[in-house]
């Protein structure tokens, strides 16, 4: 999160013309592109980096839908959209399992999908997904947090958990890898307080759990911008007895871990710079190329980025990945 | 001469009713045709394709049809005195109910009786809370809102249930003489729903009850029951558009249909439903629905931002109901004009 | 200043002039010319729709007339809104009553002129000088910090009252205030009014009560379809005449002869009905082809017994039978299924559909039985309601028209027309009178003994002694919730009737 | 005794309406200190401990204070025959204007004065459209509701935006005498919102122009315009709120003050706000606020899933309006016991 709107240069790749073939401009491609309407920032950060990533290539031409408050109303949008025949289209569905027939009536009409974000579960539905890995966010945090509970010896720490939208699977799974992982340490969850990804919902969901659990020990937050709110709660509170660990790596979260002064001390990727890698894979697919590093002479059915933790030690190498 | 407000609303009264109605759908489809003026004037190259005009076409009758079928019970509720807040969380209660896989083991038959169960009990319980708990019906259907969606997040275990019922899902992607089956299903709804209001005892109550209940319950009107009966309707409509919406997505989930009611009951008031009551049409709801569903579907062609959509549609409407407003009196008098 | 007092001479403080108001499709004013004088009472009288109301709402500044000229004191006038006209000294009583539920009587006395410092509410002030008005008026038994949602209606009228008192009003103009009245408020009423004459003041009194017009009027003006028909009449022309000015034709304000001969089974029997506040262990009985009238005072429960009989409340005790078959208590549907039928007090909020068409009105208790399988027959309702439309001499006989475009007289018609559709054999009748002109008057009176000659038990309720006195065969008085005279029409008198019938005052049974 | 709804209200009627808001506010603070009882029953630890206490019921106070401020202008708006369904969009208009960088540099005073100024011009264009323009105050509130979240957006770039004012993010964090300043300001709201309505010209003639707008204009209120000024009120409550979220948020976003709108309106009615107008009162509207605080917190230190807290919250409130309403007549008796 920032208060620019630009894009960092980082989160989108202009490719190296010495890079490989894949650098020169090829056939046109045209690239239809939705994700939901975005009210907060990783949202909006994905939206602008596929724009700005289709920016940098001569030969895509970039039709954008921003479609609505639900899966209805995206469906309505990617129609018209599918009914303007482009080569390739990049979604990020609200929800991956509702959207999944389109992906379905794209495929057959001879659209290449590339979905991104949140899976379909019919794999004939797209040509290839970009996936985040929601429940490794939740592994990731988990494991921090029983990492410094071990190393500070505490053997039966107060967890708490700032979750985003709790009506997204999303969500759940995110949940699911972070509980799995601390049970398998002999840890649970004290307590969880389900926020909507806004500062002001993260800092009122805070604000309660800090009523609930009068001492915590740890504390995760699925969503760094959320997160703001979060952190103010626990200003508002005086608490700062606890780490917290933080989720998606915004660049204000990326830059309070490195300057170690509040309870922040670790972030869990979820990075929207995926929507440029789309962008790029959809180009490639759009002119029947592979990637240059790999063998395969086509780009592959299926990427999961994996989820890095951000601490003070490599803040650095990731500050310019923060949206 | 100055018009005043209590003038221009004397008019009005004086309009045969019926009259009045007809002129004011047309103004309504007249918007509507402006609307897609505008998206051929906008994009000259796509509406210059007549097959795709024609796709086009489908795909906004589409996108109206799950919350046509929710609007159609929800002027009932309103012409009736009412307001319905639960809809949405009707709709996917019911939704999720049917798409368990327990109940999905019942095939298609299962899942369709499911939802239209769920969403007439439903409407039930906000009747009783109203009719005879003497709630509000803003609080009832409020915390109805609230309940419902979280016993549907509690059934699903918040997570996204997918309807493997190849007839369900069908209902979505199967044409019928060119034209998808939930678009025949809003239609149908629309139709009975316009059959009841005008040509029923049931139609006449609801008028009746909400216009003035005091004087419908001395008629010898039940009021209270015809109260319940009305929040059921409008339970079935949800369970109705329960199966549809879940046909298009081909799965169900806890937060599906998000703010239908409000979409529900604009569209409603945009078609000239009276809020408090006793006055409105299924045709003008339908107009209602199909505007917002035209609007929507001309920012997607046009490729606007979502903010700048925000702005532009808060505007369009406004200016929808404007100039319904102050058109009316002309083409009023083209319905009333002596011979 | 001058004012009217230090000018004996005869100059009008208020002068008309050929006034015209058009709504769209009716000229309610076409032409009226109107003189009123300084402490004179001045009477309007006109049938319904006659353009009463229209005109004092014009000389209140809520109408802008289309043409013709206004003077008042001498010059010519146009009020941009009521409060130019309250400024300038007329002051207006409504026929709506325009009070404001959840506010206190002080407050609605002072609507819109606060007295006030700072924009705050001068309580102290506003409470002393509510509580003079009130006593002027002889009401200081009214709470000015009462609310006025908990006052009896004739209480609302004198907070009405007492608002256009507070004005320092030079004319104060009264459409028709004495229609929720009950007989001894009605002479309060004249006492305030004389007293309010004496100083100089002049009133505009609009009234459909003969009686009341002679009692209290100096001068008549005459009003048909929006035109002057006669000016300045004296108050003491007789009868005859001021109805055929108003009417065109002569109508006798008498009642139609009885022709009725009664069953001698009962039809409704009212066995020990009680209601705890409202009424006591209530007998009664109602044979078919007999008309039953219920003489009390405003607030002695008659409405209530009414509507419990009817099955709109329930009783706390006793049963209703009709033909010997008890309905079920606090039901509606089944006292309209057994052939009750009921036309309500407040005919506006309880018995009418206002925007919607008379027809669909008239078919409001019926319409069920017209239908096929659920299925209204928009053809047979239509029929039907212009039969009926047609015996009652509705105007207008255009049965399309939304109810609220009619006048008072006729808009009772339609409710009264809803129960000859069915098979009504019992017809509650709660003021079918009130806001009624002469002319409707006696139509409606023909109508009700029609009923009675086919056979309908009438069970009739009204403040009019002798309305209940000409109509009813059969009399019963009440008084505080229980029945204290029953007698044949012929063998009690009006007097007699008053004297059982008065007692207390208008706060009586409100709670302290 | 069967007592009928007609009796009901007949008795209603006569009770004296001051003992009638009293006796029903009474009964709103006990269903407020019972759900305080439940806390301490479930969480006996916690309650055994009186600075937690404290501190949770500052905290419960901290969590009413923003939608408390937006209420008490709602309340207005009910009061005087509206609705506003712009609130959460006005707060969040409000707090991304004025925490965008050029506002920001002009310190804690520009924020403050671009907040309100926000609110109460977003106010005047709803008053304007629902006085002059003849709208129906539900649509043209959702009209403005999008409108205003859209022009949020542009105006934000949909990022979020941190406010650097140490003074603003102040306001949430400071305490005076132990209470947070956020708590004083609805307080003050709360007062300054008492006296308008119950000791000004403006706030007896809010209830004639929603109670009786006829009589308000026979009586030479100007309607038109003090329905524009109670539109503008509730704006100028929602620019305050605007800057104590932001402070409680350090930052400010177009989705912030989600569904605001829901929460003040069932608070203001729980409250015993008529929502057909003319009636209400500041004291039940806070009282609303706090039991919905309330609610969040009980579920909060009980660690409720949020599915289950959905559903128990949707009985809680029926629960709160059916305990109201049916102990109503025996507490209304108290109060008009004859002596
Ligand atoms: N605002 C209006 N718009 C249209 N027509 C109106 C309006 N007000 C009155 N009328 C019509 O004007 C005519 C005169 O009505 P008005 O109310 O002045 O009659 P009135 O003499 O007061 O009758 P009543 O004795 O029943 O009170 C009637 O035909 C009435 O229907
Ligand atoms: N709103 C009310 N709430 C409680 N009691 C009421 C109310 N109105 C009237 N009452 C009581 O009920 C009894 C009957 O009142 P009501 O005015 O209906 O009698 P009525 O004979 O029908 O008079 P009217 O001539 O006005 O029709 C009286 O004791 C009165 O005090
Ligand atoms: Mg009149
Ligand atoms: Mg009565």
């Amino acid at each position: 999160t920032s208060n620019e709107a630009a894009p960092t240069a980082a989160q989108t790749k202009a490719v190296d013309a010495a890079a490989g073939g894949n650098a020169a401009p090829g056939e046109k491609v045209v690239i239809g592109f939705s994700a939901p309407a975005a009210d907060h920032g990783w949202l909006a950060a994905i939206t602008t980096n596929a724009k700005a990533q289709a920016a940098t290539f001569s030969d895509v031409e970039f039709k954008s839908v921003e479609s609505g408050s639900d899966a209805a109303a995206q469906r309505a949008a990617l129609s018209t959209l599918l009914a303007q025949k482009p080569n390739v289209i990049v979604l990020l569905p609200h929800d991956g399992k509702e959207l999944n027939s389109f992906g379905l009536e794209a495929m057959t009409a001879g659209v290449q999908v590339v979905n991104l974000d949140r899976a379909f579960p019919d794999r004939r539905a797209y040509r290839t997904q970009v996936l985040g890995d929601n429940y490794g966010m939740g592994v990731a945090a988990a494991n921090y947090v029983i990492e410094q509970m071990k190393a500070k010896g505490v053997a039966a720490p107060v967890i708490g958990e700032i979750a985003g939208m709790d009506e997204l699977e999303l969500t759940q799974t995110r949940s699911k890898g972070f509980s799995d992982t601390l049970t398998a340490a002999g840890f649970t969850v004290a307590n969880r307080r389900a926020a909507r990804f806004t500062v002001d919902s993260g800092q009122q969901e805070a604000s309660q759990l800090l009523q609930a659990l009068p001492k915590i020990d740890a504390l995760w937050n699925h969503d760094d911008d959320q997160g703001i709110g979060v952190l103010a709660a626990l200003n508002q509170a005086n608490r700062k007895e606890m780490i917290m660990v933080g989720g998606a790596g915004s660049k204000q979260a990326i830059e309070a871990i490195q300057a170690d002064d509040s309870p922040l001390k670790a972030t869990v990727t979820y990075s929207p710079s995926m929507a440029s890698s789309a962008i790029s894979l959809a180009r490639l697919i759009g002119q029947g190329k592979g990637l240059g590093d790999l063998v395969e002479l086509q780009v592959p059915k299926e990427i999961v980025l994996s989820s890095e933790t951000i601490t003070k030690d490599n803040a650095a190498d990731y500050l310019k990945f923060g949206f | 001469m100055t018009a005043t407000a209590l003038e221009t609303g004397r008019k009005r009264l004086w309009a045969g009713e019926s009259g009045e109605s007809v002129s004011r759908n047309l103004i309504l489809a007249g918007v509507l045709v402006a609307l897609l003026v505008i998206g051929a004037i906008t994009q000259p190259q796509l509406y210059g394709d007549s097959a795709w005009v024609w796709s086009n076409v489908l795909s906004i009758l589409q996108l109206a049809s799950v919350v046509g079928v929710v609007t159609v019970g929800m002027t009932f509720v309103i012409i009736g005195g009412g307001i319905d807040l639960s809809v949405g969380a009707i709709v996917a209660l019911a939704g999720v109910w049917s798409t368990t896989l327990a109940t999905q083991s019942f095939g298609a038959g299962g899942m369709i009786f499911t939802a239209i169960v769920v969403g007439i009990a439903v409407g039930l319980v906000n009747g009783f809370l109203i009719s005879y708990g003497k709630l509000v019906p803003f609080i009832a259907t409020l915390a109805m809102l609230v309940a419902a969606r979280g016993l549907a997040a509690s059934i699903s275990g918040k997570q996204t249930q997918i309807s493997s019922s190849d007839l369900i899902n069908g209902i979505a992607s199967t044409k019928l003489l060119g034209i998808p089956i939930l678009v025949y299903i809003l239609a149908a709804v629309a139709v009975a729903g316009w059959v009841l209001l005008n040509r029923t005892t049931f139609g006449r109550r609801t008028v009746a009850v909400g216009g003035n209940p005091e004087a419908a319950r001395l008629a010898g009107i039940n009021v209270k029951r015809h109260t319940m009966l009305l929040y059921a309707l409008s339970g079935l409509c949800c369970g109705i558009a329960a199966i549809m919406l879940t046909a298009q997505a081909t799965s169900a989930q806890a937060a599906m249909a998000n703010l239908y009611e409000l979409d529900a009951i604009a569209a409603a008031i945009i078609g000239g439903t009276l809020l408090s009551g006793g006055r409105g049409t299924i045709v003008g709801s339908v107009l209602g629905v199909l505007i917002f569903a035209t609007i929507t579907n001309l920012f997607a062609i046009n490729g606007l931002s979502t903010e700048a959509q925000n702005m532009v549609k808060g505007g369009i409407i406004v200016a929808a109901v404007l100039v319904q407003q102050f058109r009316f009196q002309s083409v009023t008098r083209l319905f009333n004009r002596k011979p | 200043m001058r004012t009217a007092i230090d000018e004996p001479d005869e100059r009008p403080v208020l002068r008309l002039t050929d006034v015209v108001k058009t709504f769209p499709g009716v000229k309610a004013l076409d032409g009226v010319q109107l003189e009123v004088r300084a402490g004179e009472v001045h009477c309007l009288l006109g049938q319904n729709g006659a353009g009463k109301s229209t005109l004092i709402k014009v000389l209140a500044g809520v109408h802008r007339p289309d043409s013709g000229t206004v003077e008042w004191q001498g010059e010519p006038v146009a009020f941009g809104g009521p409060q130019a006209a309250t400024k300038a000294g007329i002051a207006t009583i409504y026929q709506e009553l325009d009070l404001v539920g959840d506010l206190s009587v002080a407050e609605n006395v002072f609507l819109g002129h606060e007295p006030r410092r700072f924009g705050f509410v001068r309580r102290g002030t506003m409470v002393a000088r509510t509580r003079e008005i009130l006593k002027s008026l002889g009401h200081e038994e009214i709470p000015p910090r009462r609310m006025v949602h908990a006052l009896p209606a004739a209480g609302k009228q004198v907070v009405s009252m007492a608002r256009a008192l507070s004005h320092e009003a030079r004319l104060l103009i009264m459409d028709e205030p004495s229609a929720v009245l009950a007989h001894d408020e009605v002479e309060n009423l004249f006492h305030i009014i004389r007293r309010l004459t004496a100083r100089g003041i002049a009133v505009i009194y609009i009234s459909h009560r003969m009686e009341e017009i002679r009692e209290i009027g100096d001068r008549v003006t005459v009003l048909k379809d929006g035109r002057t028909t006669a000016a300045n009449l004296p108050a003491d022309t007789p009868t005859t005449e001021l109805v055929s000015r108003m009417t065109g034709r002569s109508i006798e304000y008498v009642f139609p002869p009885r022709t009725a001969t009664a069953g001698t089974d009962d039809l409704l029997t009212v066995t020990n009905l009680s209601r705890a506040g409202e009424f006591r262990d209530v007998s009664l009985s109602v044979r078919p082809g007999e008309i039953v009238g219920i003489a009390g005072l405003v607030g002695s429960g008659r409405s209530e017994l009414l509507e419990t009989i009817y099955g709109a409340r329930r009783p706390d005790a006793g049963t209703v039978e009709l033909d010997g078959r008890r309905l079920r208590p606090g039901d509606v549907g089944s006292a309209v299924r057994a052939g009750m039928g009921m036309a309500p007090e407040e005919r506006k909020s309880q018995a009418l559909l206002l925007g919607e068409p008379i027809h669909r009105n008239m078919t409001l208790a019926t319409f069920t039985g017209l239908a096929r399988f659920g299925f209204t027959s928009a053809r047979r309702e239509r029929a039907e309601s212009e039969r009926i439309a047609e015996s009652l001499e509705l105007r207008p006989r255009d049965v399309s028209r939304p109810v609220r475009t009619l006048s008072g007289g006729n808009q009772q018609k339609v409710v009264v027309g809803r129960w000859l559709l069915g098979g009504t054999r019992l017809l509650l009748l709660d003021e079918p009178t009130r806001g009624v002109d002469v002319g409707a008057r006696a139509e409606l009176y023909r109508v009700i003994r029609d009923l009675a000659a086919e056979g309908v038990g009438v069970l009739l309720v009204s403040s009019e002694v002798p309305e209940v006195l000409g109509l009813a065969d059969r009399v019963l008085v009440m008084r505080e919730g229980r029945m204290v005279r029953e007698a044949s029409a012929t063998e009690i008198d009006e007097d007699t009737v008053l004297d059982l019938v008065m007692a207390g005052s208008l706060m009586e049974g409100a709670p302290a």
